[in-house]
């Protein structure tokens, strides 16, 4: 069949839907999807604070999704992403804890101890994948529990402020410690220049390495990968524990910029939601950072939505998903074409 | 400040800058740790906020579920931003949770006043001129909490589900165990050391699966293991949720649960009471202040006010009796009640030792506010960890 | 603790179970058929929070199970839907379904939260509750933990002694030689699908309508991952997974009783057990360890281990049906 | 049972897989059907047997048009086609594969089914264990199993594509015993796909041959190899002489080795293998052969004994430190194991490049598969995936990918399934390695390839190896009988 205009505009449609389905939604809740989107809309763009939020938010978002890049080539399912997000603020705020250097001094080790502790964390799930045999979803999976676990554990013992145990978090740490600041925004310029190396490095990484090449070979077939010459084990470790790094980085973010201090479940699903940008970006290198922007938007407008509305802020969690799932199902009109086709012939 | 409360020496401090007339209404912001109706401690402040708003025709900007698990992408200062945006003058913020983010938000909003329910800031001297703490004298409650479940045990076992442990929630759990043990011994004449009172903290103030203990099966557990009186500690119903089903298959269990005044009816026939917080009044009295512009910054630890102890609009703390209280199980609990209200019983008179064993208030002495919140350890008697 | 408080733990260990072993049950037809469905932990949330909602609404326990059962199915039938007709990988699908019921049922459910439903009622079985031990564990239940004691001899009779079991399996083992043979496997596949995501479905509201009673938002969040988990353990046989169902709720009632027992250990170090243990058992059965265990046991001893612990998945899960 | 095919018609995009093809068969003959590698010969049976659909023509059984939606439809018309790798389920019981598929009551009766099982097997001198797994048995015993239940089913039609690779002697016979038997004795029409022109000749009344989807003639059996050879391809190159080794270095040496897997533990081996020397492995499948191959790739560890490569030890190598040593291991199964289906050729080629930097040279790679595709007479393009290229030329690129220089190669069935031109062109590429020194330690179901092609040959038969013979001293029978376990 000939891609008319049809085919042009299709991309739209999931969007589209999206938005019908959880409009529907809002008018169930006798709640005008007008005013809901326009509030999301000024939640998201209404101040140039809301806008530097979103960009704040967006770039660990943009991290963990370019790590999640190099995972998905080699074919793996990094869903413990979210426990190296926490282990990359936990590496953070051990440093911010223990040490007293100069800003820059100081900066630099907590970054390294975060993307030490992201890829720490990622490095176990490949481990107990390529030695254990152990399914990276379900090794991810109860990584991330156990993160969430030590971080409590943390912040309710050995790091609790003197005031005494609590889930608060940790104390603040001081100026030095954290991230300079865009005038009292929470966005950081230095974190999106690092994010922005960082998903350079991913696109050379795909793109032009030899690397990439092995993991692409990797993720297709890895017997045969690893019968062409792929050390298959250590690759799928190395490419965990690369996305490890990105995430623990993201982490650092979170701690060192977002909030002051480590706080309990710091990543609350920020991972799984980079799982879902690159899903929608549809594993296209350069789709990720305007679909991960995109969600950043529609989360940090879900807030506002809340506000006005006092309606559940998952709404923005629920206009995400039903997104993807529609560009699952709706995205390729190749694919439904070919089910045009087997429903022709019986 | 709030009734029969006692505020402490805070730094003098000067009046914040901008006010506006008393004639247009006060629109205030409400912020939550949790979910607006989780028939606990959270529900217990939105109906505490939305009793100001009625009584003042104060407008009222309320945000449930502020924690990073729920809202990775919400902070505390974005939603205030946005409340103040709205035009508050008044802000709420009603967990411990909020305690650091609330100093930091009202150091950046110098001409808003800024509550923190349950905090310390004022008392401890580290807050700014604009930030005041409120929480209710719920130790009090919680010894009748104690008292209630003492006289009704049959097996002698009470078992205690506590959230996180902090100085607020030892405290709270001492105080229900000093409760249950004075009336254990004193109505139903029975030996306290014979007295099984057992805590396990599910390890947040509520459930989060996965990471807590799954406080159903706390409580299942607990009742599985013979104790037949189950004490809630924590900001959401389990408690009574699964005592109700075990009394409903004829199990002779009870449950105390805690903080919001409806939560009997789960399972009113197996319910021995609630202790509640009612923040009405006192956010009422701190919005008018605000309003008038007389707010004066303080660290209200509101007593409760025994001639109306059941009344959400006139005490800050309460107790209401469930019908799971037999005749004489209430007859003694009202003998109790009264002797709090008189004053002639004090549970917190010596001696009180720590589980380590270590004399904690001595013979005969009572223990002064900061004794009680900052106790250390759980006194001596109690089975569970204190850290 | 006594005998008779023993009893009562192990009784108690049982409800817990009983929904996971339904939804290891409903997942291992579905999976023997070829189909991986991870949207579970999606989709026992959003079962669960219908499945109140709708006992809450009518008052009645049935309504309430037959709607969980229908988002189940619903779910399932997307997963199917996608994996077979469109052939999109069933984890993507499975994965953005369980983000999706997740947050969806926060969103539906938002008014219900902690209202007083109906819940399973108790039921002792007259004569067998007074078998002495095993009387009070298994018999002196509700209608749950019976169900879901039926369903796993029902579920691994199907399987393994039926004809339509024969056909469901050669399904997920290797669905071109079934198709030859004439068996429709795109049907079987949708057909299975859908029972197991009904199965879990019902699952979701077992926890709202029994074993959790009552509707919060994430009310079983993480469930039905490990009930994915189980599933492998179980080797893809409903009696080993509801084996491994107990030992997970073994596990954490274990968490809570050492607690007590151990107060100046950190109460939050307890709460990673029943993670320590997913991991620990996956290891146990992964081939690789298994297959290193093999190559050195005594002779006499491999064949007996080899059925014991080797557990190999359906050879064509996840995959599709190429025929042409 | 008279079939007849009228027209039939397959295209798969642009390759014309059956064009225009119309043929008979009659009942109670033997019919062979012959083709290079892509000839449509497989296409032709899977549309015959239901497992394809026809762009056009007409499938005519006993003179009633038929359309077939499945093999299941097929089998109950009376066609059943046996696969070279059988249609059955490895994990199941014998006994739960015969029943799949035959729709009869809901509870199965195992008792009875397992008792009709043993006696039809009988029937054909087949012996049946209903209560083994599939996984345990030998191809050859697969086959039978498949062949039983299509007759159960009640085909009247039996097609058997490349039926005879892989399975032992006795096994070939048996199985030819029965097809004769039920050609003659119940009337039945057999169809043999095959490469293998004796095979054919030695049992097949009639051939028809395909040639690029085009039926190009057909022949009354018996008559000269050479008219067969003529019709399949138009112009088949002469067959080279092949140099006779004269290198006596040792490139490959085992010293008590034990390899062992899970399933299979092997005696102790004692080999060596000379530089510049072709040795074949027979065996029947899963008796070891295939075990000292992955030993000596690295794949699997020696766990006691010495393995030496001309004079470095082996013992504890990993694959890829083999690889780099120069040993070369190309397993049977070709996309699965070998190739990644959905990278390119340039992309396969990047993959090897021994002296890739961190980043890919594209150019360079390119230029590289170009030059080799031309070489090595791949058909198709330095762009095109793997999975694009047919059998034949699948395996072309895997030797196109191999290091130049090498000490050893290790190959398992380097020639299954591909026709007598592309056979003989790889054994061409293996003579010319063998004249730089480089070792070929080879497994292969055909015996008659390996007695051909080998200086030496050993056999295993259930884990153990027997004594090395030469293979000009050699043939056929005598392997068979040493894979029959005879000393
Ligand atoms: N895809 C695969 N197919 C078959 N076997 C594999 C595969 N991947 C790994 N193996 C086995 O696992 C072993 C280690 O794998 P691999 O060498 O790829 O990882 P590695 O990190 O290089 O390990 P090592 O450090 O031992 O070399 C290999 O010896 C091989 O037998
Ligand atoms: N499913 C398919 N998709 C695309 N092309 C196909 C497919 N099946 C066969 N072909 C092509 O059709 C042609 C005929 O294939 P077929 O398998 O019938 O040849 P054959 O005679 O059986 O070859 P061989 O002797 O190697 O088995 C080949 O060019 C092959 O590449
Ligand atoms: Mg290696
Ligand atoms: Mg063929």
């Amino acid at each position: 069949m000939r891609p008319g205009w049809l085919d042009r505009i299709w991309p739209l449609l999931p969007v589209l839907a999206a938005l019908a389905f959880t409009s529907v939604l809002l008018l169930l809740f006798k709640a005008s999807p007008v005013v809901a989107f326009s509030a999301m809309l000024e939640g998201a763009f209404g101040s140039s604070e809301r806008i530097l939020n979103v960009i704040a938010f967006w770039i660990p978002l943009l991290l963990c999704a370019a790590g999640l890049l190099i995972t998905f080539q080699a074919g793996l399912w990094n869903i413990g992403i979210e426990g190296q997000i926490i282990l990359g603020s936990i590496g953070a705020t051990w440093v911010a804890l223990s040490l007293e250097l100069a800003a820059p001094l100081q900066i630099t080790l907590e970054i390294l101890a975060a993307m030490a502790g992201g890829a720490l964390w990622a490095g176990i799930a490949g481990w107990l994948k390529t030695r254990g045999g152990v399914h990276e979803i379900f090794g991810g999976l109860a990584l991330n529990n156990l993160a969430i676990i030590l971080t409590n554990y943390l912040i309710s013992g050995p790091w609790q402020p003197p005031e005494g145990g609590s889930f608060r978090g940790t104390v603040p740490f001081g100026e030095h410690a954290l991230l300079p600041l865009f005038d009292g925004s929470r966005f950081s310029p230095l974190a999106l220049i690092l994010a922005g190396t960082a998903f350079s490095i991913v696109m050379i990484a795909l793109r032009n390495s030899t690397w990439g090449l092995k993991l692409k070979a990797l993720g297709r077939n890895s017997r045969s990968a690893f019968l062409l010459g792929v050390s298959s084990n250590r690759e799928a470790v190395l490419a965990m524990m690369f996305c490890g790094a990105l995430a623990g980085l993201g982490g650092a973010v979170r701690v060192l910029s977002w909030f002051d201090s480590l706080r309990q479940s710091i990543s609350g699903g920020i991972g799984y939601l980079a799982l879902l940008v690159v899903m929608l970006a549809a594993y296209r290198v350069l789709w990720v950072p305007f679909v991960a922007f995109f969600f950043s938007a529609v989360l940090n407008g879900a807030i506002v939505l809340q506000l006005r509305t006092q309606l559940h802020s998952s709404l923005g969690d629920i206009l995400t998903g039903v997104m993807v799932l529609f560009v699952l199902l709706l995205g390729d009109p190749i694919r439904l074409r070919g089910l045009r086709r087997a429903k022709d012939d019986g | 400040a709030a009734p029969a409360a006692e505020p402490t020496e805070a730094p003098a401090a000067e009046e914040p800058a901008a006010e506006e007339p008393a004639a247009e209404p006060l629109t205030f912001g409400v912020v939550l740790v949790g979910p607006a109706n989780d028939h606990g401690w959270s529900q217990a402040h939105a109906e505490g906020a939305q009793y100001v708003a009625d009584n003042l025709g104060a407008n009222l900007i309320l945000f449930e579920s502020l924690n990073p698990a729920d809202k990775p992408e919400a902070t505390l200062d974005g939603v205030v931003d946005d409340m103040i945006s709205q035009g508050a003058t008044l802000i709420i913020t009603t967990s411990d949770e909020f305690e650091e983010d609330t100093a930091t938000v009202a150091a950046s909003h110098p001409d808003v006043i800024f509550i923190n329910a349950s905090g310390d800031d004022v008392h401890t001297g580290e807050a700014g001129p604009n930030l005041g703490n409120v929480m209710g004298r719920m130790e009090d409650m919680k010894a009748i909490a104690g008292c209630a479940a003492a006289l009704t045990t049959q097996t002698g076992s009470i078992g205690y589900v506590g959230p996180l442990i902090n100085f607020e929630t030892r405290r709270l759990v001492a105080s229900a165990y000093l409760g249950a043990k004075y009336c254990y011994e004193n109505y139903r004449g029975l030996d306290p050391a014979d007295l099984d009172f057992a805590v396990t903290w599910i390890g947040f103030w509520f459930n989060i699966p996965g990471v807590t203990l799954d406080p159903t099966e706390v409580v299942s557990n607990f009742i599985d293991t013979g104790s037949d009186v189950i004490m809630s500690g924590i900001d959401t119903t389990e408690a009574i949720d699964v005592v109700g089903q075990r009394f409903a298959a004829d199990e002779v269990v009870h449950a105390v649960p805690y903080d919001f005044i409806g939560a009997c009816e789960t399972a009113p026939a197996a319910c021995l009471g609630v202790p509640f917080f009612s923040w009405g009044p006192a956010y009422l009295a701190l919005a008018q202040s605000v309003q008038d512009g007389t707010w004066v910054q303080s660290w209200d630890w509101n007593a409760a006010n025994y001639n109306a102890l059941g009344d959400p609009t006139q005490t800050d703390v309460g107790w209401v009796p469930g019908e799971g209280l037999s005749a004489e199980a209430s007859a003694s609990l009202d003998q109790f009640i009264a002797g709090l209200a008189s004053g002639e019983i004090n549970v917190w008179t010596g001696p009180i030792n720590l589980q380590d064993g270590s004399e904690y208030i001595a013979a005969g002495a009572t223990a002064t506010d900061d004794e009680i919140w900052y106790l250390p350890q759980l006194p001596e008697g109690v089975e569970g960890p204190s850290e | 603790m006594d005998n008779g408080q023993l009893i009562a733990v192990l009784a108690s260990i049982l409800l817990q179970a009983s929904p996971l072993i339904i939804a290891v049950c409903g997942e291992t037809l579905t999976e023997r058929a070829g189909i991986v469905n991870l949207s579970l932990d999606g989709t026992m949330l959003l079962s669960a929070m219908t499945g109140f909602v709708a006992a809450h609404l009518t008052d009645n326990l049935m309504l309430g199970f037959a709607a969980g059962a229908a988002v189940g199915a619903f779910f399932a039938l997307i997963v199917a839907f996608s994996s077979i007709q469109l052939k999109q990988s069933q984890v993507a699908t499975g994965f953005v379904l369980t983000l999706l019921g997740d947050s969806l049922s926060a969103f539906l459910g938002q008014e219900y939260t902690r209202l007083p439903g109906p819940s399973v009622p108790h039921f002792a079985i007259p004569i067998l509750k007074d078998i002495p031990i095993l009387g009070p564990i298994i018999f002196n239940q509700d209608g749950l933990v019976y169900f879901a004691i039926l369903l796993i001899f029902a579920t691994s009779w199907w399987l393994f002694r039926s004809r339509p079991g024969l056909e469901l399996r050669s399904a997920g083992e290797r669905p071109e030689a079934a198709f030859a043979r004439g068996v429709n496997v795109r049907r079987l596949r949708y057909l299975y699908t859908v029972i197991g995501g009904a199965l879990v479905g019902i699952a979701g509201a077992a926890y709202s309508l029994d074993v959790k009673i009552g509707w919060s938002e994430g009310h079983t969040r993480g469930l039905g991952w490990i009930a994915l988990a189980i599933v492998i353990f179980g080797g893809w046989s409903p009696v080993r997974g509801a084996i491994g169902a107990l030992l997970f709720g073994a596990t954490k009632a274990a968490a809570t009783v050492l607690q007590r027992a151990f107060p100046e250990v950190s109460v939050v170090a307890f709460n990673a057990l029943p993670w320590l243990l997913m991991i620990g058992v996956l290891l146990l059965v992964s081939n690789k360890i298994v297959g290193r265990l093999l190559v050195n046991a005594p002779p006499a001893l491999k064949r007996p281990l080899q059925r014991m612990l080797q557990v190999a998945p359906p050879a064509a899960l996840g995959t599709e049906l190429k025929n042409e | 049972m008279r079939v007849e095919l009228q027209n039939i018609r397959k295209h798969f995009g642009e390759v014309r897989a059956n064009d225009d093809i119309s043929l008979i068969f009659e009942p109670g003959k033997i019919y062979g059907l012959l083709g290079e590698n892509g000839a449509g010969k497989s296409t032709l049976m899977k549309i015959l047997s239901g497992f394809q659909k026809p762009d056009g023509g007409k499938i005519i059984l006993d003179g009633k048009a038929r359309r077939f939606d499945s093999p299941a439809d097929a089998l109950a018309a009376g066609v059943g086609m046996l696969y070279q790798e059988p249609l059955d389920m490895p994990p199941f019981l014998v006994l739960e594969n015969y029943l799949l598929g035959q729709r009869r009551g809901f509870a199965v009766n195992a008792r009875q089914a397992a008792k009709d099982l043993r006696e039809l097997g009988k029937k054909y001198g087949f012996d049946i264990q209903p209560e083994e797994h599939i996984r345990d048995l030998s191809l050859g015993e697969r086959q039978q199993l498949e062949l039983l239940r299509l007759l159960a089913g009640g085909a009247q039609l039996l097609i058997l594509d490349e039926p005879t690779t892989g399975i032992s002697t006795e096994q070939k016979v048996l199985l030819f015993d029965s097809m004769r038997k039920l050609a003659k004795d119940e009337g039945k029409t057999l169809i043999l796909v095959s490469h293998k022109l004796d095979e054919v000749q030695d049992l097949c009344s009639q051939v028809f041959v395909l040639r690029k989807g085009k039926l190009v003639g057909e022949a009354k059996l018996p008559c000269p190899n050479e008219l067969l050879v003529n019709l399949m391809f138009e112009k088949l190159p002469p067959r080279r002489e092949r140099a006779s080794r004269e290198q006596k270095q040792v490139a490959l040496e085992l010293k008590d080795a034990v390899v062992a897997t899970p399933r299979l533990e092997l005696q102790p081996l004692n080999l060596t293998v000379y530089a510049g020397e072709v040795f074949g492995l027979a065996g029947l499948e899963g008796s070891g052969q295939e075990i000292l191959l992955k030993a000596c790739a690295g794949l699997l560890p020696i766990r006691s004994g010495s393995m030496q490569l001309g004079h470095q030890p082996l013992d504890q190598l990993d694959y890829h430190a083999a690889r780099a040593g120069g040993i070369s291991y190309m397993a049977a199964g070709r996309v699965e194991e070998g190739l990644v289906a959905g990278l390119t050729l340039t992309e396969h080629m990047a993959l090897v490049d021994q002296e890739a930097g961190f980043f890919v040279d594209w150019a360079g790679s390119r230029a590289r598969t170009k030059e080799r595709v031309q070489h090595f007479q791949v058909v198709g393009t330095s762009e095109s995936t793997v999975e694009q290229l047919s059998g034949g030329n699948q395996q072309r690129f895997l030797f196109a990918m191999l290091p130049s220089s090498l000490k050893l190669i290790l190959l398992e069935h380097p020639t299954r399934g591909l026709d007598i031109r592309s056979t003989d062109w790889i054994w061409q590429q293996l003579d010319e390695r063998r004249k730089d020194g480089t070792a070929i330690l080879f497994i292969s179901a055909d015996l008659d390839e390996v007695v051909e092609r080998s200086d030496r040959i050993a056999v295993f038969s259930g884990g153990r190896m027997s004594r090395v013979v030469d293979a000009a001293k050699t043939n056929a029978e005598e392997l068979g009988h040493l894979i029959g376990g005879e000393q």
